[in-house]
């Protein structure tokens, strides 16, 4: 077995560990902080597949941003310290039922396929092709502007959600 | 694209945009509305006049059109081409029509009383009382539109635009007539305006609908609107020439001229349609001339030109039933009009019984074949028609000052009320004289003489007897009527205090007016006939005719010169006038006093002042029957009486079966019944838990239908 | 063995270690981890030393601006203050509220320091000394940058206190705003430099950035005093008004940690903003002498350093809704315009001008866009003046 | 090398522990954090894949990048229809938001 491959399993067993912590501790802010664990390990793995690019964007929106806003979302929601009542429903079980056959499934459907692999190359600068491959019209510009237009959307969507109706006064 | 092909493109988009602008930005100011409306109206004028003077400086023009289109609408296989094109017709309305829109447009700002405030009486619908009209800046937006779908019409190198052009005219036109739609009177049977809007609405679209059917009909026979594509097509105009049509005996060709001619009936206010054209005499004055000279109307007349060689095809071999039609309708709209408008008294009204009969010669024209002779007749009322259009609402204008003053209740547009007024108004009379004679055919010196005295020469020409008899009895009628509303307006001594009081009106509203009775003459000189000694190569031979001519596939054969057409329109026409004179100019009617031709033709004066009770005809005729059919027929006797009758005798039955049945059921069949109901219900109670309320039950079943799918799926593909 | 060079000479010692392990019969690869792990150990405490003396520096800096005399009783100049202060908060008695989620509330502060020391793997010392150059260094350093906010509302939740809380709340939503004009600005750099490395954009400086875009130098400097905390952005910890904020219940040297992160992360945005902005460790003869970059690099960062305690100590604390103002309505704004116009200069400008000519010719142009900013924010304060001022909202309920 | 198998399994096993987070949470919070598991497992598949079957072209990464703006997007209007809801409800537990009950 390789450094690689030992490094490899050190992440993933960080990634489900905390991964299953995130699902399961009763403590939201503790899944908060758990979520964040996973998602700085799944950024490890990015950089073990050589795409440092997404690990860096990984830990700015992921941890950065997203995680942030779901722990202050907890935290507003919620009085802050009290841990009230159970945080799993009853259907629990034949939820994790499910869940089993769903990763049965899918880890026998992509174990067993015979991916054909390409052969290696270096790809350890990426970040300028995929800037390039962005803004070329021939290549990604169009789903990169739909992008920014449903960020946009999304921005001023959850802004007005989330502004607490104007009382008449 | 080359600059000249993109002048025309952009020849109707200021009016469109400015009515955007002002509709949605200026709205606030009145200044700056007029101000950009009137600089719309002029960057088409320029871009409109640079066309036309260019095309007039190239040689052979008609050979090589400006035209440019652009893939707008695929169908199928095809495509509906949009485009511009300008040939020499083209050419001819671009010529009048922007200058036309840009001095109605100007004439607008003194009509609406720019300057003033709003007067305390002013309501919104109403027309000013005294100060500045309440609805100002909407009044020229929807000019502007007017205006601009004007042009897009004369631009148009297509049917289906040009339909375009016209629906938003139609529009325009409902808007506008109803303008002040908050006005109401005291006489229930006098026409509002919203009720003209609304009958000129229904009774173009009713055209309207018979003229797409056309077009229609049109493409799904040759596959394209585009009128060069067709026209300077031979093979496909045999083709539709050869096809028989729906209606056994009638080519496709005449079929669709017949359908596309019906949407002229209806614009151009043909008998039987031409009712709403005198009602829409309810709207602001300049809208009277916007749409009797420079648009609506002439949009009719114009795209009958446009379509020409569809209505003439076949006529080398058995004549064209379409063109005959036109000639029948058009030369009996022509007389029957005149003699609507020797008995009305308004003074708006008067000229739009006028209007119908030009049109109606123009038709006529058309209908006998002289091609060029209508469009310059088009070209030529279009100025004189404008000019007396914007000169009555001048005097009305001074006469509302003038009742304003005198604090009279009189109807200012009642022509005997007024008289004297040429002191009072001397620019407006001057003008509104020009107008006249050139309307009544004033021999040599007038636009109006040389038009009409080219219908009546071709049809001499051309063998069609009746037609110029009738042409001449509407062409003296025409002078008589005119005579008698110039007499009776201006002449003589004011009838009424109003009239005694009234002055001349803006610079902005007589400005219009000048330049316009410049071309009320001076537009005529362009069409004399060739071989007309002096005046005939004063300006080259026949330039309008030469110009023209080549908009047309193949030459029309001309006509050689004759003395007999000329002198019989200069005698009508100086006749029309002298009997006018001789009646209403010699002893200028007194106040109160009856009209002398009233006494004359006893109640045949009747009958004309009521317009042959056509109204009244239409309305016993079709307004009352659909409204008996509608409330009588359908709802009392087909609705209540047979289906419903026929539904309560099969309820009666049913009831009678009922009774009989009722001991079965209730021994026999409801205890079955009942007990599946409860079944039903407990299997219902039972069940639905299902519906727990909870988004991730739901989520649960879809996970494991996806999976049951998924499973499924690999399954089979095994 | 390694060649002598007295202007590498810190390389050079690097190599030699390495080379004599290797000698000494370790595997090469062991020998690389020793090597990165004594770099990475070396520079860890020069980086947590630092705020000794910077919090000296800060004390003395700080009184000088309000005419005292600042710490003068321990050592020489009072030089020794702070290793008294150290002493102290080390003795002192570590309290951990009750009801506090104790995991969380020591993981908190020791997640404060730990991004700060991220840091500093991409900042280059000299053209031979750099911890990591990534090519993604410049996201990096924002990205790492940005779990502070997590450090802070760890700690200003586990403490159990509701002004800790607040504190958390308010950190939250100003440290992940001030990431947008931070970020923002430093697109502009990246753009001229045509690479996210640190090295590069340093090595593309012939001229300083801060020429090419001082807008966007002032906009990163001024979020950065806002990611950091500080005076005038210092509405997380606000003292007045909510105690000390997420810290109020941490004591001795778990404070000390606190405090620490806090001076850390300021020096380390002030080397930041000399790395991308001033230079780095270029100056004269450092190409020749890499040491001599360190010495250039840590003149520059004391120098913002500098201009930030001034700040700290004449700048009064703004209130949430300026912060937010400040932010949402200024600089986000100026930071995308700023960006636009770079872009558009640096495209329409002929690729023939280069050097300090090209510098200069987008230093007008920002200063152009300046004095449009400039006459757009006198009109606007003429009509607020002329407005009848409302009642200023209040922060929170 | 890893081979590509492994980085799928782990892939596999974060999306199923985030379908389980989804299914099984009370909280609609916990949902929402479950949710961006579900949607890192997605993107951690595509960077395999990309790494293992395309590595000389970008698609992979755009793809992967396109995600994360969506789960970006997705977040800021979950958490905002949470705030929502707990606003007018008082309540973040999925459970008790079920107005659509029978």
């Amino acid at each position: 077995m390789s450094a690689q491959q030992i490094v490899f399993l050190v992440t993933a067993g960080v990634t489900v560990i905390s991964a299953a912590l995130v699902v399961t501790v009763r403590n939201l802010i503790h899944a908060g902080l758990w979520l964040v664990m996973t998602l700085a390990a799944v950024a490890a793995i990015y950089v073990q597949l050589e795409a440092d690019f997404l690990a860096v964007v990984q830990v700015i929106l992921y941890i950065g941003a997203i995680a942030i806003l779901i722990i202050f979302s907890v935290m507003l929601t919620r009085r802050v310290m009290a841990d009230t009542g159970p945080q799993r429903i009853p259907q629990w079980p034949l939820a994790a039922v499910v869940a089993l056959v769903v990763f049965g499934g899918l880890a026998y459907l992509l174990v067993q396929v015979p991916w054909p692999l390409a052969p290696d190359v270096d790809v350890s600068d990426t970040v300028l092709a995929l800037g390039e491959a962005f803004v070329d019209p021939d290549r990604f510009v169009i789903p990169f502007e739909v992008a920014t237009i449903l960020l946009l959307v999304a921005l001023v969507g959850s802004i007005s959600l989330a502004l607490p109706e104007r009382e008449s006064d | 694209m080359n600059a000249s092909t993109l002048a025309v493109w952009l020849i109707p988009v200021p009016p469109l945009l400015s009515a955007a602008v002002i509709l949605l930005f200026t709205f606030r100011s009145r200044w700056l509305s007029h101000t950009v409306a009137l600089v719309a109206a002029g960057i088409s004028l320029v871009l409109g006049w640079s066309v036309v003077f260019g095309a007039l400086g190239t040689p052979h023009f008609a050979d090589h059109p400006l035209a440019a289109s652009v893939d707008w609408l695929p169908t199928g296989s095809t495509a509906l081409r949009m485009g511009v094109a300008v040939d020499p017709l083209t050419v001819v309305m671009l010529f009048f029509v922007p200058l036309a829109c840009a001095l109605i447009i100007l004439y607008s700002v003194g009509y609406s009383n720019f300057g003033k405030t709003l007067d305390a009486h002013d309501e919104v619908g109403s027309p000013p009382h005294n100060g500045v009209e309440p609805m100002y800046t909407r009044f020229f937006a929807f000019l502007s539109l007017f205006a601009g779908a004007m042009l897009l019409l004369v631009v148009a190198d297509n049917l289906l635009l040009l339909f375009f052009g016209w629906e938003i005219m139609g529009l325009c036109s409902y808007l506008l007539i109803g303008f002040w739609h908050g006005r109401n009177y005291a006489d229930p049977h006098q026409t509002t305006p919203r009720q003209a809007a609304v009958k000129a609405f229904l009774t173009t679209r009713l055209a309207d609908v018979v003229m797409l059917l056309g077009i229609a009909y049109l493409y799904s026979e040759t596959g394209t609107l585009n009128f060069r594509e067709i026209f300077f097509n031979p093979e496909l105009m045999e083709k539709l020439v050869a096809t028989p049509s729906y209606i056994s005996g009638l080519a496709a060709a005449h079929m669709i001229g017949l359908l596309i001619f019906a949407g002229t009936v209806g614009k151009s206010a043909q008998f039987p349609l031409h009712t709403w054209l005198p009602d829409a005499m309810e709207g602001p004055t300049p809208v009277s001339a916007m749409i009797h000279a420079a648009a609506m109307v002439s949009a009719g007349v114009y795209m009958v030109i446009r379509v020409f060689p569809l209505l003439a095809a076949g006529a080398g071999h058995g004549g064209s039933p379409v063109l005959a039609i036109m000639t029948v309708v058009g030369s009996f709209t022509a007389l029957f009009a005149a003699t609507i408008a020797v008995a009305q008294n308004d003074v708006k009204k008067v000229l739009a019984y006028s209007t119908i009969s030009q049109l109606g010669f123009m038709i006529t024209a058309l209908g006998i074949g002289a091609y060029v002779a209508a469009a310059f007749h088009l070209m030529t009322h279009a100025f004189f028609k404008a000019l007396l259009f914007l000169g009555s609402g001048s005097i009305i204008h001074g006469m509302e000052h003038g009742a304003h003053h005198s604090h009279e209740h009189i109807d200012p547009q009642d022509m005997r009320n007024m008289g004297g007024l040429a002191a009072r108004m001397p620019v407006t009379h001057l003008t509104f004289l020009i107008g006249g004679l050139s309307l009544a055919g004033f021999p040599f010196v007038t636009a109006g003489f040389w038009s009409k005295d080219e219908i009546l020469a071709d049809a001499l020409a051309h063998g069609h007897t009746t037609v110029l008899v009738v042409l001449l009895l509407a062409a003296f009628l025409t002078a008589f009527y005119t005579m008698r509303q110039i007499a009776m307006t201006f002449w003589g001594a004011p009838r009424t205090e109003s009239a005694a009081h009234a002055h001349e009106s803006a610079w902005t509203m007589t400005l219009p007016l000048v330049i316009l009775a410049f071309f009320a003459v001076t537009a005529g000189y362009v069409g004399v006939h060739h071989e007309f000694p002096v005046l005939g190569h004063l300006l080259g031979s026949n330039p309008f005719e030469h110009f023209l001519m080549g908009a047309l596939p193949a030459e029309l054969e001309g006509f050689s010169f004759s003395w007999t057409p000329v002198m019989l329109s200069v005698l009508v026409g100086l006749g029309g006038l002298l009997a006018g004179w001789l009646i209403y100019g010699r002893r200028p009617l007194a106040a109160g006093a009856a009209d002398p031709v009233q006494a004359a033709l006893g109640p045949v004066h009747t009958l004309l002042g009521n317009k042959y009770y056509l109204d009244e005809f239409y309305q016993a005729a079709f307004v009352v029957p659909a409204k008996w059919i509608s409330s009588v027929f359908v709802s009392r006797i087909l609705d209540r009486g047979i289906i419903d009758g026929l539904l309560h005798s099969l309820a009666r039955l049913m009831m009678g079966i009922g009774s009989g049945t009722v001991l079965f059921e209730k021994w026999g069949v409801n205890y079955v019944p009942d007990q599946l109901a409860d079944g039903v219900q407990a299997t219902g109670n039972g069940s639905r838990f299902v519906q727990t309320g909870q988004v991730q039950t739901y989520l649960l079943g879809v996970v494991v239908a996806v999976l049951a799918m998924t499973a499924t799926l690999l399954i089979a593909a095994r | 063995m390694p060649e002598f060079s007295f202007g590498d000479i810190a390389v050079y010692a690097y190599d030699m270690i390495g080379w004599a392990l290797v000698t000494y019969g370790l595997d090469p690869k062991l020998v690389v981890i020793i090597q990165k792990f004594l770099a990475a150990f070396l520079l860890a405490n020069f980086a947590l030393l630092t705020p000794i003396f910077t919090i000296w520096l800060e004390r003395k800096i700080a009184a000088r601006f309000q005419d005292r005399l600042g710490p003068n009783r321990v050592g020489p100049y009072g030089l020794f203050q702070s290793f008294a202060d150290i002493l102290k908060l080390l003795t002192k008695e570590i309290i951990t509220p009750s009801g506090a989620d104790k995991v969380v509330y020591f993981v908190g502060p020791i997640l404060s320091v730990a991004p700060v020391l991220g840091i500093w793997v991409v900042i280059p010392f000299a053209s031979t000394m750099i911890g990591a150059n990534l090519n993604v260094g410049v996201l990096y350093s924002v990205a790492i940058g940005g779990i502070g906010t997590l450090a802070i509302m760890m700690g200003g939740w586990a403490s159990n206190n509701k002004y800790a809380l607040l504190g958390a709340f308010r950190a939250a939503s100003q440290l992940v705003s001030y990431e947008v004009p931070l970020i923002l600005a430093l697109l502009i750099p990246t753009l001229l430099t045509g690479s996210m490395g640190m090295q590069d954009i340093v090595l593309a400086q012939d001229t300083w950035f801060v020429v090419y875009a001082p807008i966007a130098a002032t906009i990163f400097f001024v979020s950065s005093l806002a990611e950091i905390g500080r005076a005038p952005f210092d509405i997380l910890e606000a003292e007045s008004e909510i105690v000390a904020g997420y810290h109020v219940e941490y004591s001795g040297f778990l404070f000390a940690i606190w405090q620490l992160g806090e001076f850390l992360h300021a020096f380390t945005i002030s080397a930041l903003v000399s790395v991308l902005f001033l230079g780095g460790w270029r100056g004269p003869l450092a190409d020749l002498y890499p040491i001599l970059g360190i010495v250039y690099l840590l003149a520059k960062t004391y120098f913002v350093y500098f201009i930030s305690m001034w700040i700290r100590a004449t700048v009064p604390r703004i209130r949430i809704d300026q912060m937010n103002n400040l932010n949402w309505k200024f600089l986000v704004p100026l930071a995308l315009a700023a960006l636009v116009l770079v872009a558009l200069v640096d495209k329409l400008l002929p690729a023939s001008l280069a050097g300090s000519a090209r510098a200069w010719a987008h230093f007008a142009s920002n200063v152009g866009l300046m004095v449009i900013v400039f006459g757009m924010l006198r009109t606007e304060s003429r009509r607020l003046q002329n407005l009848s001022l409302p009642a200023p909202v209040a922060a929170g309920h | 090398m890893v081979p590509l198998s492994w980085y799928l399994v782990l892939a596999a096993l974060l999306f199923s522990i985030g379908i389980y987070g989804v299914l099984a949470r009370a909280n609609a919070i916990g949902i929402l954090m479950a949710l961006e598991l579900m949607l890192n497992a997605v993107i951690l598949n595509l960077v395999a894949f990309w790494r293992y079957r395309g590595p000389t072209q970008v698609s992979g990464q755009m793809f992967a990048i396109i995600v994360f703006a969506v789960a970006a997007a997705e977040a800021a209007v979950g958490l905002a229809l949470i705030i929502s809801i707990y606003r007018r409800r008082g309540t973040v537990v999925a459970e008790e938001v079920s107005l659509l009950k029978w």
